[in-house]
């Protein structure tokens, strides 16, 4: 019923979008495809999760339309992109956290970005509570079981990068959930001293299993917790970030894509809703917008 | 008896009607003169052997089988009976490895020929087989299947009921057409192979051991049809019953395994050929005399 | 009795003997150890088999459990929904199924069945190449359906056929993957018609094609039919594939076959929507479970029937 | 003499079609020709399959191996292929699918064994009739189902009934592997099935005659007997296991520990190249060509555990027809 | 002949001993009198019928089968001989749906009484069937089969060896003990069969049709070795060789078919049961004669 906002399309619209990529972003652009087919029946909107380097592999080919990204583009794929002579822009559609999680009996409430890499870093020789260095509770010297998300996934990507320096640099024994971020919710759930790291959509459905550890921002030295307001604001850092989607210059020409995507902008506050995001700020939102309407004119 | 002469009668009747033309005169009864030399043969066999993936099975089978004549194949078990008759129709190109050599006529044309199509040759010479194997169709589709396949759709009702007619079979069966044929007892189920047989209008008819599976009823009835049926067809019938054979055969062959000295090969040969009265009563050869009188097998 | 000679009255003492040795044995029963270890091995079996059968309802019950608060006619008609995972259902992915199985009936049962004849009727054993090609479907039926999903990425959505990221892609991908199964199962239901039939067959002057196809294949379809949907069961439970040649997970009206703007499948719904942050979703996977159960034991139990109803004992 | 020939031309007309007693075919039979050929060429398609695995697999893998040494691949002891700096040993995850396979074997052979020697044995026509084609259900069940099964109703399960092992974590091999046991076992059972009740009657009838009870004839004569057919079906089951991806994705983890534990969290063959193949990873880097070398020696380990089972059989075999 | 003789003499004593206490005496052959009213019956039937799931196979069978006799069993096929000696060791109990009725006295112990073991009875009552059987596995193996599920694993070897040599078979075998018995020909494979079954040391053997599937020479062999085997057991042997019947047996019953009015039951039923000689030369039966001399069947 928002159409007025979308551009006034009135339910006159027909036509095909093919989204791909980061089943990450997935829900986002599911969210955002159903409210937009709400208004405009006469559109198909598919959303696809065959990884950001799939999305990006089959985009690049022209296979696809829009494509969901839980991490940017490589110079690979943007060599691949340009060699198809696909153009492209980076819009963003939400912001997205990371948390750090342990379970509600743990008595720690905040780490800082050093303690989390001394845990995760390539090589951590830390396997108890006790091994990490400056906790402000007093934890004992319980042994430490450590839960994450599949290595393949965005989630591993960004992680590794904003703590340990380096994407994809971590240590390697600790219980890889694979492919069900679920896993580190129930992992930590039922072990006491357990601690793992997820995106904040899975810690706000959890329903109280486990508890979100504070991080201490680098810069001021406070404890800051992931909430809508933090993310948007950039006090929670490092584990704070964006989440996008890359539309090609040659979809953009199609009506529907263009107004599917600035739907998508415009009522992002009910689509990241639905999806448990962070909404974008106004500021956020324009910028978008502009991107968009950039990569329209070409 | 009487009845079933009238109904040989009526046969020969549709017969000759089916001729197509008055002229020709059907080869009455009495015709069937039993000087050896001078009578029509069906098959010739010269030297002929066959050997299952390079082992012989049987070797060196000379014999004549003559026609509108009943010829029997009696002898022990393995002893190749049955391999012989599977030549005759060429059933033996169905399985993987069997050769046949020497050589094998048939009314002097070579059946082994280069020219020659074992599908017709099929066609000319029925099979009817140990365990009566009836298609698990109805009974009317079984016997119209050759017709069907041979493209005969013509006249199907009848050739169906003439064929089971000749198989006297008719009687038994003409209200459950419909129904399926493993409905039938062992011993109809035999006839309707039977009757199948004939519907394609064969020459010749090969008969492996047909009563084995049967009970005395039944067998008598196939006996008696056979009988009645070689007025009209030579058959040919592998038995392992000598009492079958001397009951009903006109010539008897008599088949023997043949071991090598160290006992490893073994192979049926030819004892001996003659009438049937002749090899049950006073056979040339002492090992005829000892298989039919029981000593042995 | 007193007017016995002495002769008969030793074969009698004998009999009398014999009598109760015999009497002894037959009455005495088995010994105990053997009674025992009987009873333990039948135990066992039973064990056995009951374990096997408790995991299946097992399974079905906790699906049910789980689903039970969205089991309803909804599942089946309405779309997947983000907004709202309460009313959301498996309409379109149950559709693309139906569209996925029903590709690969139409190439698997023609391949398929023919593939088997050959094999059976026409291939002659003692060629090299008619032993490679079987020992070559056997093969195939032991290679892992990941190792599909490849092939069908590289070669049917890209490379030679490059078909795209299509349903018929999919179909093709789990045609080839269940088609030797269909084949071992065909060749056995022909290999059970008798040869008496074949050579009653050939003995009336019919070709090989006729005997084939008027009375080796008629009397193997039950077999044949069962073999296939048990085959085709298989292949409408599989994901992992899928995953690889691109079924879409978000998809809100029914695709068709060559339409190039996606397709999902009821597993590949499955697996995603159990993937979610939200409980809402585990609870429509656990229901969608029972879907899917539903749907393999409506086809085995139509393949049962068939193989009772139609089964040809000989 | 006259007569006789009168008689021929009799019966030449009689049969009405053609002539008479030719023995040549009436006519070329090319329809007879085509139809063999085209079903020739379906049976040919699977070689064409075959065909095409092999080089969808090799020509990645080639590529993989021009930047990682087989040295490295076979034998390195860490699978880190994501990581910063990557490690390509792929003995952590061939470890892991066999102590998944060997898991589902565990529970699948004597499950599977017991089921097929009471339903061949024991069970009367009408239990036969009824039983397994149930067991056969179990075979149909979307593996994806059984995953979910494993994580959420097995696990919590098993860490009630032996508390005392280490468990950490929702996901562990031994529980993934008891589960693809359940998906195998209907395999093991029903063709193990086949195999003994088409061990000949007489062999059961002469042991019953020997005074033999129906346990011995079970396992001294039937069992033998069927062997041939009864390694065949484990086999199948073994590769169908080694093979499966979801059960082991969702609920043996992901992470390639080098470990034969029970608990354990580990990573298949299968899981990786499931998960991988559909994760992030971006097209044409040595991470992604991963997915195919690792493809390529599931495929040949299937194939060597098919190729020996067909010895196997057909080495029992000859010695029973 | 003498070597036979002596053979048989040790494994009488063999016997003696193993019977266990001195006080039965182990009945020497001359007293083998042919007063039937006096002789030790072994199987004695009174009103025996077998069903097949409620369809009677055979009915109203009554006879006695004698210690150290060969009892043959002739009739037409499907006349329910099978049938009927399944009773005897309760090989019927393992068909679904197979149930016998009337009294059946072995030993003038009720073989279906309640606290009767069949297994155990089986162990007493040995039985060689129609197609050769040996278990795919050593030609040992096969023999040391029976002893070594009885639990008799002493003296293997030499039970292997003494029931090899009374099978006749000993010499054949000797020299490949550890071959497979499917390396065997068929007359062998049926000779091993029978040793099979003696080195359980039953009481008496029960053939069906055991040379059927044999040629003439293993047939003559298995024929001596039957005649040898009575002097220690008692041995009751269905088959469908007339000839077979009257070389070997010493008392014969002829069963036949019976059809009821509209021909859709049959069943078996013995017509007549006496000495072998009386059946052969002048049985008090028409339909005895009829069969005997190949009129029918
Ligand atoms: N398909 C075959 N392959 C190999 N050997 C065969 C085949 N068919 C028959 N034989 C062998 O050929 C020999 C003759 O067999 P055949 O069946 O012709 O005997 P038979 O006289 O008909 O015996 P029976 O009376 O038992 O039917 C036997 O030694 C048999 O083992
Ligand atoms: N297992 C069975 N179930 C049902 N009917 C049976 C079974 N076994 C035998 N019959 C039937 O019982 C009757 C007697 O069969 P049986 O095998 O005893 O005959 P037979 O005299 O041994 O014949 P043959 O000489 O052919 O061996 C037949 O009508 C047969 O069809
Ligand atoms: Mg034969
Ligand atoms: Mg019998």
């Amino acid at each position: 019923g928002d159409s007025e906002d979308g551009g006034g399309g009135g339910g006159d619209l027909s036509g095909t979008i093919r989204i791909d990529g980061s089943s990450t972003v997935a829900p986002l652009s599911e969210a955002a495809a159903e409210l937009f087919q709400e208004a405009e029946s006469g559109v198909k909107v598919t959303v696809g999760t065959s990884g950001t380097g799939g999305g990006f592999e089959k985009f690049c080919a022209g296979e696809t339309d829009i494509s969901d990204a839980s991490r940017p583009i490589e110079e690979d794929e943007i060599a691949a992109c340009k060699s198809n002579g696909i153009e492209f822009e980076e819009v963003q559609v939400a912001n997205d956290a990371l948390s750090v999680v342990v379970n509600p009996e743990n008595p720690v409430e905040c780490m800082t970005v050093e303690q989390v890499s001394q845990i995760w870093d390539r090589g951590s020789k830390v396997d108890s509570w006790g091994d990490v260095k400056g906790l402000e509770a007093d934890v004992g010297d319980e042994s430490m079981a450590l839960y994450g998300p599949g290595t393949d996934s965005g989630t591993f990507d960004y992680f590794t990068e904003a703590i340990n320096g380096e994407e994809g640099v971590t240590r390697s024994n600790y219980n890889n959930i694979g492919e069900d971020d679920n896993g580190v919710i129930n992992g930590v759930a039922g072990d006491q001293w357990a601690l793992g790291y997820v995106p904040y959509s899975y810690v706000e459905e959890s329903a109280g299993k486990v508890k979100p550890l504070q991080i201490e921002n680098p810069e001021s030295g406070e404890c800051v917790a992931a909430t809508i307001e933090t993310v948007q604001d950039g006090s929670y850092v490092p584990l704070g970030r964006g989440l996008f989607v890359y539309p090609s210059g040659e979809a953009l020409q199609k009506q529907e894509v263009l107004e599917f995507l600035t739907f998508y902008i415009a009522e992002n506050d009910p689509i990241t809703g639905a999806a448990t995001f962070v909404p974008m700020t106004e500021a956020q939102k324009e910028a978008s917008q502009r991107k968009v309407d950039s990569l329209v004119e070409g | 008896m009487a009845q079933d002469e009238s109904r040989a009668e009526s046969r020969r009747e549709a017969r000759e009607a089916a001729a197509g033309r008055a002229g020709i005169a059907v080869r009455p009864q009495e015709f069937q003169a039993h000087a050896a030399g001078l009578r029509e043969k069906v098959f010739e066999l010269k030297g002929v052997g066959v050997r299952y993936s390079g082992v012989a099975a049987v070797k060196e089978i000379s014999l004549d089988v003559h026609r509108n004549d009943i010829t029997a194949l009696i002898g022990p078990s393995g002893c190749g009976k049955s391999t012989l008759l599977r030549c005759l129709n060429r059933m033996n190109d169905l399985i993987p490895g069997a050769e046949v050599e020497g050589r094998l006529l048939y009314h002097g044309e070579d059946l082994y020929g280069p020219s020659v199509d074992p599908v017709q040759v099929r066609k000319l010479i029925g099979m009817v087989f140990q365990k009566p194997n009836p298609f698990p169709k109805s009974i009317y589709d079984n016997v119209a299947f050759g017709p069907r396949i041979l493209g005969n759709k013509e006249g199907l009702d009848q050739t169906v009921e003439s064929a089971l007619r000749s198989a006297a079979l008719w009687e038994e069966v003409k209200d459950r057409l419909d129904s399926n044929a493993f409905g039938l007892s062992g011993g109809q189920q035999q006839r309707l192979c039977i009757a199948r047989c004939i519907a394609v209008q064969p020459d010749t008819i090969l008969m492996d051991e047909p009563c084995s599976a049967l009970d005395p009823i039944s067998t008598g009835k196939i006996e008696d049809l056979m009988i009645e049926l070689k007025e009209e067809f030579s058959i040919v019938i592998v038995t392992h019953n000598m009492q079958q054979a001397a009951r009903v055969s006109d010539r008897t062959a008599f088949l023997m395994v043949e071991l090598d000295a160290d006992e490893d090969n073994r192979w049926g040969h030819l004892v001996e050929y003659d009438e049937t009265e002749k090899i049950f009563t006073n056979p040339a050869h002492k090992r005829t005399e000892d298989y039919v009188s029981g000593k042995v097998g | 009795m007193a007017a016995l000679g002495p002769q008969a009255e030793r074969t009698r003492l004998a009999a009398a003997g014999a009598r109760s040795v015999t009497r002894a044995a037959i009455l005495s029963g088995q010994p105990l150890k053997d009674i025992i270890k009987g009873r333990i091995f039948f135990a066992l079996l039973l064990l056995a088999l009951g374990l096997a059968l408790l995991g299946l309802a097992a399974l079905i019950l906790d699906a049910a459990i789980d689903g039970r608060s969205m089991l309803s006619l909804d599942l089946l008609t309405n779309s997947a929904s983000r907004i709202s995972p309460q009313t959301a259902g498996y309409a379109n992915a149950i559709y693309g199924t139906i569209l996925l199985i029903g590709g690969v009936l139409v190439m698997t049962v023609p391949i398929g069945v023919g593939s088997a004849i050959y094999l059976e009727e026409y291939a002659d054993r003692t060629k090299w190449w008619n032993r490679v090609v079987e020992l070559n479907i056997q093969n195939l039926a032991a290679v892992p359906s990941i190792v599909y999903g490849i092939l069908g990425l590289a070669f049917i959505v890209r490379g030679p056929l490059d078909l795209g990221f299509i349903l018929f892609a999919g179909s093709i991908t789990l045609s080839l993957l269940v088609l030797p199964t269909v084949i071992i199962a065909a060749r056995e239901a022909i290999r059970a018609v008798p040869p008496s039939i074949r050579e009653g067959s050939f003995a009336l002057g019919a070709t090989r094609w006729q005997t084939v196809r008027r009375q080796v294949l008629p009397a193997a379809v039950p077999g044949i039919a069962t073999g296939v949907i048990l085959a085709v069961s298989r292949a409408a439970g599989e994901t992992a594939p899928l995953l690889l040649v691109g079924a879409a997970t978000f998809v809100t009206f029914d695709p068709t076959v060559f339409g190039d703007n996606g397709y999902t499948a009821l597993p590949v719904m499955i697996f995603n929507n159990a993937k979610q942050a939200q409980p809402e979703f585990h609870v429509l996977a656990a229901a969608g479970i029972v879907v899917m159960l539903g749907v393999i034991l409506l086809m085995n139990s139509f393949a049962i029937w068939l193989r009772n109803r139609y089964e040809q004992r000989w | 003499m006259e007569a006789r020939d009168a008689i021929g031309a009799s019966r030449a007309i009689g049969r009405g079609g053609g002539p008479s007693r030719s023995l040549q075919a009436p006519s070329p039979r090319y329809g007879e020709k085509a139809i063999e050929a085209m079903l020739g060429l379906c049976a040919l398609l699977s070689v064409v399959t075959t065909t095409a695995i092999v080089i969808s697999l090799l020509e990645p893998s080639i590529e993989f191996f021009g930047q990682v040494s087989l040295k490295d691949f076979l034998f390195g002891t860490e699978w880190a292929p994501t990581f910063t700096p990557p490690e390509f040993g792929v003995l952590p995850i061939v470890l892991a699918t066999m102590v998944t396979s060997f898991w589902g074997l565990f529970v699948a052979i004597p499950l599977g064994l017991g089921a097929a020697i009471y339903l061949s044995e024991y069970a009367s026509p009408r239990a036969r009739k009824t039983i397994k084609p149930t067991l056969e259900v179990l075979a149909g069940v979307p593996t994806v189902a059984i995953g979910f099964f494993a994580l959420f109703f097995m696990r919590p399960l098993l860490e009630d009934l032996l508390p005392f092992l280490p468990w950490s974590g929702p996901q562990a091999a031994g529980v993934a592997g008891l589960a693809v046991g359940l998906m195998i076992v209907p395999i093991i059972a029903s063709l193990s099935e086949d195999a003994m009740s088409a061990v000949p009657t007489g062999l059961r009838e002469a042991a019953y005659g020997l005074g033999a009870t129906k346990m011995r004839v079970a396992t001294r004569v039937v069992f033998p007997a069927a062997l041939s057919g009864i390694v065949a079906s484990i086999v199948l089951a073994t590769s169908r296991a080694v093979g499966e991806t979801m059960i082991v994705l969702l609920a043996a983890g992901a992470s390639p520990n080098l470990t034969l534990g029970f608990t354990e969290s580990v990573q298949t063959m299968t899981a990786f190249i499931g998960q991988t193949a559909t994760g992030d990873i971006a097209t044409g880097t040595v991470t992604y060509y991963t997915i195919f070398a690792v493809g390529l020696l599931l495929f040949l380990m299937t194939l060597v555990l098919n190729m020996i089972s067909i010895r196997l059989v057909r080495r029992f075999h000859e010695a029973y027809d």
